[in-house]
């Protein structure tokens, strides 16, 4: 996430790398503008989760997972059901990932996420009240880092929006005091989508879906929220400490809106297709 | 512990805010420099009334050791709340949210100081805040810019930062509790105040890019302000220090100038 | 809180204090019996605490904040409210307190404190019931150091005293199972007030109301809790492992007792002046 | 979070299982060897609904260092479950229980390994269980032992493993999901590839002294099988690798063989 | 618990061990299917815990005391009370343990000292509902070692079965939502007895019931839980990661299952004695 | 955790409490020493249905390594309740109040100690309340003085503790488990049993101050009876040892009535 970048990286490959920018290219070939490849899995924890989806972002894999569960709502919203992001970063998925109890880096990787799909309003959390006041349905997405590449916020994020958006869970109505199942399915009240996608800046070069080499040198990135009418929901500088202009502000803005088009349609795609199935 | 309750509006017919501000306005803020004698360098706020403090202790040595870097000292930021500092008994242990937040505010401040000046040491920034009535992640931020000046750290420049963001329809300049609460987005920014530089920039609510753009300008401009305040703060606590010890308040004010104006110089070869 | 001397304070410090003393001064100027400029500064926090008070002692300072919560009753004592002091040391407050969870001087300033105040029976806590064995009021009495220059136990305990006898809170009642606002706000059932003071051994010198200094090099400290009729409702030897003899426990009480009798005027007046406001 | 309910049988009339399998037949098992490129060695199993990866750190330093041992590496082994790996939501921190299972695996592969050419080094073997369908610790241990193959740790042999079990009076190989929850017992085990000696070894239930030495051989059967899948997997990944390093398959199955049985020969002038 | 080896035995004392093994004697004098002197003495903390028991193993020491508290039964079984086995491994009771939360070491003994008392259904938890779904009865089993010769586990499951075998606890009723205490006295519903035996492979040799000093070179350890009809219901391999052949597996149950009649036989008269008095 | 009711009185009419003590007796009790093997001291306290053990291990090396204090040895004191020791089932983690409590009893300990014989180490003292049924703080002290005689730690003194307090307007001496929770005060104390100083003092309830002076008076008296009853199990614990070793039983009488002797003048140096 960027923040392991001292521990690693020599000067060298900062030159190195900033150097090929400044030619234009970047080392894994790509345009500045141009993603990794792109691919999401479905149901991959069919058996147990109710929703869970498989993001690829080139050698970067991230799972997801939804469970719904029954709860107490919070005080100040009793008519509403509870929606929450958790990451955690398992050094299963890189030599950089430490044992032991979520960091800052996964601690941020899931409030930024948490926040595309809060502020995106993707969840009609007044749809998922069971009984004011008593017992309303909690929406888990888990997200599960497998293999480390750079850029985990947009898979993860990807991950998690086609996780909810395909999430198939057990009603409960409530009688005498106590939810009982109804035996039927429900989806997850949907109503708008939200991806979130990251923008590096390396010396003075904007490059978007940043590789773990990309983030080990880079001074900041930028993520950003994009819903699916190309309003931004969200937005967190993070990933080191370098300051940005406000023109690189506004390029990475375009940079994102035009990125999450596409990742809004593979969404929809990858759901059509699996209707099919 | 009060039930609370939504305002029935956030902007009046007339265009002003619920606390009587203008859309561009920033609430009244009250700095104050060297408020905790125990601490190398401190500083508080009010800002409306939200109620913070800072306190600055380094360059000092590290401890763990393994956090060490060997090429600058590490800036250690820690914000954390008062369990009464919000409507609701906050829990005693650091939330995520407090960490994520003292995170992002030790990337707001970091682009300031010449941390390179002193390799392995830690610059430790402590960060309470009394009473959260909106926007205090910024507050934070200027206080303890000033916090880390009264250390005597060697800085760039100081870092101004206001939390713009939109009720209404309407944009707004350094959000309350209740805008923050019923708004319709909150963007909370800081900047370097010799380049204008963004340090902090983060977003929640829904905005068009062109609408996002115009508050960001609107937040450059207050910063611009609050930057002013600042200065004015520190000039305060050391014209009275300087009274104290019985020399020229001018003199500072030109020392200061030229420290800054230096640190920018640097600044610019060093980013 | 007089743990901490081994670290910083060497053997000429404490030669020279202690020499101080023998000579019959204390390195402030203070008598042994006279304490530092006591202030109170009430509502610092009226915007969001139920009470708040800050209170300084020299260069000490301390802030309290009430917060009342609705909440269960303990199963041993289901019509009583809860009351409950907790402390941290922030290490804004002083280069000698840490990061991290609560170590015990901040876990015994707490427990003393609390102890001020439950053994007082400052609050009646019958009156903090709302419907026995379901709902109760909870008190939470919170201390902060601002400032660390010594004696944290009796500045804390003064502004805790101070922000509970001046919170005001939202009345609930019962109804139909569950408590509801009746919109009327509530003084706490204040029934007696205590205040804490401590006394520093230094070698065989009593002081009160110690510096940092002082507590730096002191054998032990003697903290005793004074109510209004000058009845003593809690102590505690610690702040170092010095024994003090019988003769010097009662010539503690005795200074405690004065001293306490300033504090509850102290208190009083505050509280009368800012009525007047 | 489905609510569960006891299938109403585990064996049918016929003689065959709540998933139409014979009591001595395993499920369907797909291994995969190197699925995770920053890993120095992984795998990934499919065991039935069961789904694990299993990644191998190392040899590389240790920390924190006074977990080092001097005359050799120190296998570290963390069995994680994911949070929607199980019906109910499973908390994120670690359980007593994956506690304990991280230490009957690390055990069950130590007996595999030539550690004592790392001394004071760290060998890490961190395992994800994606989904939790019944016997995760069998299947971990059999993705765990190709992933250490993988990383080219040094191996006596490799470590396939199973649950026997029991349900409704018959002796049951690879327990599924129901069968673990409803049956009468659940023997999960591993071995020593060449030897066929234990290292693995937990009960539950309830059994007679000779059925459970019953069960234990029907469970040695199953893992010689295993083992053959695993030595199938490897060469598979290896095939691939050289394939695209453009060199004969064959060769490297030689080396295996020569490898293992080298291994056999050190292992026993070891134990 | 076998896992302390590395810390204190050197290969020499491992050789010596062994080489005695290897000419049929045992470094303390026993034959490898002997156990030591092994008593139980019942109600230690005859005046807060609702059943205890202190066992002794030679110089091994462990106290065992159950609590039965009232709480909610889980969701996946309603009409069950709940029945838990914890362990500490005390710093106290050996200088091998340390402070701080309990590790794999300790974690180990609970969850298999647990499962005995789980697999053999020792208590019939169907037994344990007040009121379906809402009140349960949970008895908790707590097993403190006092001091530390080898073999904790035979130690603790019989200071726990024998503790709960002679636990007594208030009975409970259910009445207009509450439990109300009925005043009398219940004993727990138990319906089989469980006994654990360990066995350590030492070289080639499997010994009984091992001393620290054997535990300490043991290549590992097998432990089962044998029930009064000489059924298996728990094993656990452990101690060690030496592999044991399907021989040896069976000599220990043969082994276990021989010493469980012996330790069934001590319960009885323990308890039955315990009546007279 | 059967429901617990105040009795109905704790004075009664003869003036004796609750348990049949007139209001200046102790409880019976009962001190082993040498009760843990595996310690290099320990002993046991029954004091009324209070048990506790103590157990020294020590002086030995101290990690972690930062604790360390240079001129003298650490005394890490270590109070902990049995989870089954009071009438609802204790939590297993430490509260704060057992830390607390552990922290007063370090500090009444210590003066009784030479730790600056073995600067750097740490002297580990761990006590385990089995059942509390009042005065656990000062029932520990008494037998954790014990433990580290046994231990062979060099002391100036032994600690004798008890605590005095008030039950419906009487004084009392050595509170029990209702006297403590009905009563109106306790005052748990400790002294050095040579010079009779103070080094535990705790007071909850309410004391005018001249009534607190005659409760203290009275604990000091009560406490010189304690520390007979602790040399007494000394000698005990010692007849017992050099009789199995076939030595003169007397010989260590004088040996320890020399050493404390030599501790009290090394005491009154060193204080």
């Amino acid at each position: 996430m960027g923040d392991y970048s001292s521990e690693v990286i020599s000067n060298i490959d900062r030159d190195y790398i900033a150097g090929f920018l400044d030619t234009g290219k970047r080392i894994d070939g790509r345009a500045f503008n141009e993603c990794r490849n792109t691919e999401i899995e479905l149901d991959v924890v069919a058996a147990k989760a109710e929703g869970s989806a498989l993001v690829r972002l080139g050698d970067t894999a991230v799972i997801a997972g939804v469970k719904v569960l029954l709860g107490e709502p919070y005080g100040d919203s009793p008519d509403k059901g509870v929606m929450m992001v958790t990451a955690e970063l398992p050094p299963l998925a890189s030599p950089l990932f430490e044992l032991g109890p979520p960091k800052e880096p996964a601690i941020e990787l899931a409030r930024v996420v948490d926040r595309g799909v809060r502020e995106s309003e993707m969840i009609d959390t007044a749809k998922l009240c069971i009984e004011p006041g008593k017992k309303v349905y909690m929406v888990f997405a888990d997200v599960y880092p497998l293999d480390y590449d750079g850029n985990l916020i947009d898979a993860s994020s990807l991950a998690v929006a086609a996780a909810l958006q395909t999430a198939k869970f057990d009603e409960y109505k409530w009688e005498d005091g106590n939810a009982v199942p109804t035996g039927k399915k429900l989806d997850l009240p949907i109503q708008n989508s939200a991806v979130e996608v990251t923008v590096s800046r390396i010396g003075r070069h904007l490059v978007i879906d940043p590789s773990l080499k990309e983030e080990m040198v880079q001074d900041c990135r930028l993520t950003i929220a994009v819903d699916k009418d190309d309003k931004l929901r969200a937005m967190q500088k993070g990933g080191g400490s370098g300051p940005l202009t406000l023109d690189e502000i506004e390029t990475s803005m375009t940079m994102a809106v035009d990125r999450a088009q596409d990742l809004h349609k593979l969404i929809k795609e990858t759901i059509k297709a699996r209707k099919k199935k | 512990m009060s039930p609370e309750t939504k305002p029935s509006f956030l902007i009046n017919p007339e265009g002003l805010r619920i606390d009587g501000r203008r859309t561009d306005e920033i609430r009244p803020i009250e700095l104050k420099v060297g408020v905790i004698k125990q601490a190398d360098g401190s500083a508080s706020i009010r800002q409306g009334k939200t109620y913070i403090l800072a306190a600055v202790y380094g360059p000092r040595e590290l401890h763990p050791r393994h956090l060490t870097i060997n090429d600058r000292a590490y800036l250690r930021c820690v914000y954390r709340m008062a369990t009464f500092s919000v409507p609701d008994r906050k829990r005693p242990a650091p939330s995520r949210r407090e960490r994520e937040i003292s995170m992002v505010i030790a990337n707001a401040l970091k682009p300031a100081l010449f941390l390179e000046d002193y390799p392995r040491a830690v610059v430790d920034v402590f960060i309470q805040v009394i009473q959260a009535d909106g926007g205090t992640r910024c507050a934070a931020i200027n206080a303890a810019s000033l916090a880390l000046a009264d250390a005597g750290i060697p800085m760039k420049t100081l870092v101004p930062a206001v939390a713009v963001g939109k009720a209404e329809g309407k944009l707004l300049v350094d959000l309350g509790d209740e805008e923050d609460k019923y708004g319709g987005g909150d963007v909370p920014m800081a900047m370097l105040g010799t380049t204008g530089e963004i340090t902090l920039l983060q977003q929640d609510g829904s905005f068009a890019k062109e609408e996002l753009v115009e508050a960001m300008g609107m937040g450059v401009t207050a910063m611009k302000y609050i930057l002013e305040l600042q200065k004015e703060a520190l000039k305060r606590a050391y014209a009275k220090k300087v009274a104290i010890e019985g020399e020229d308040v001018d003199e500072y004010e030109d020392d200061l100038e030229t420290d800054l104006g230096e640190a920018e110089i640097a600044g610019e070869e060093d980013e």
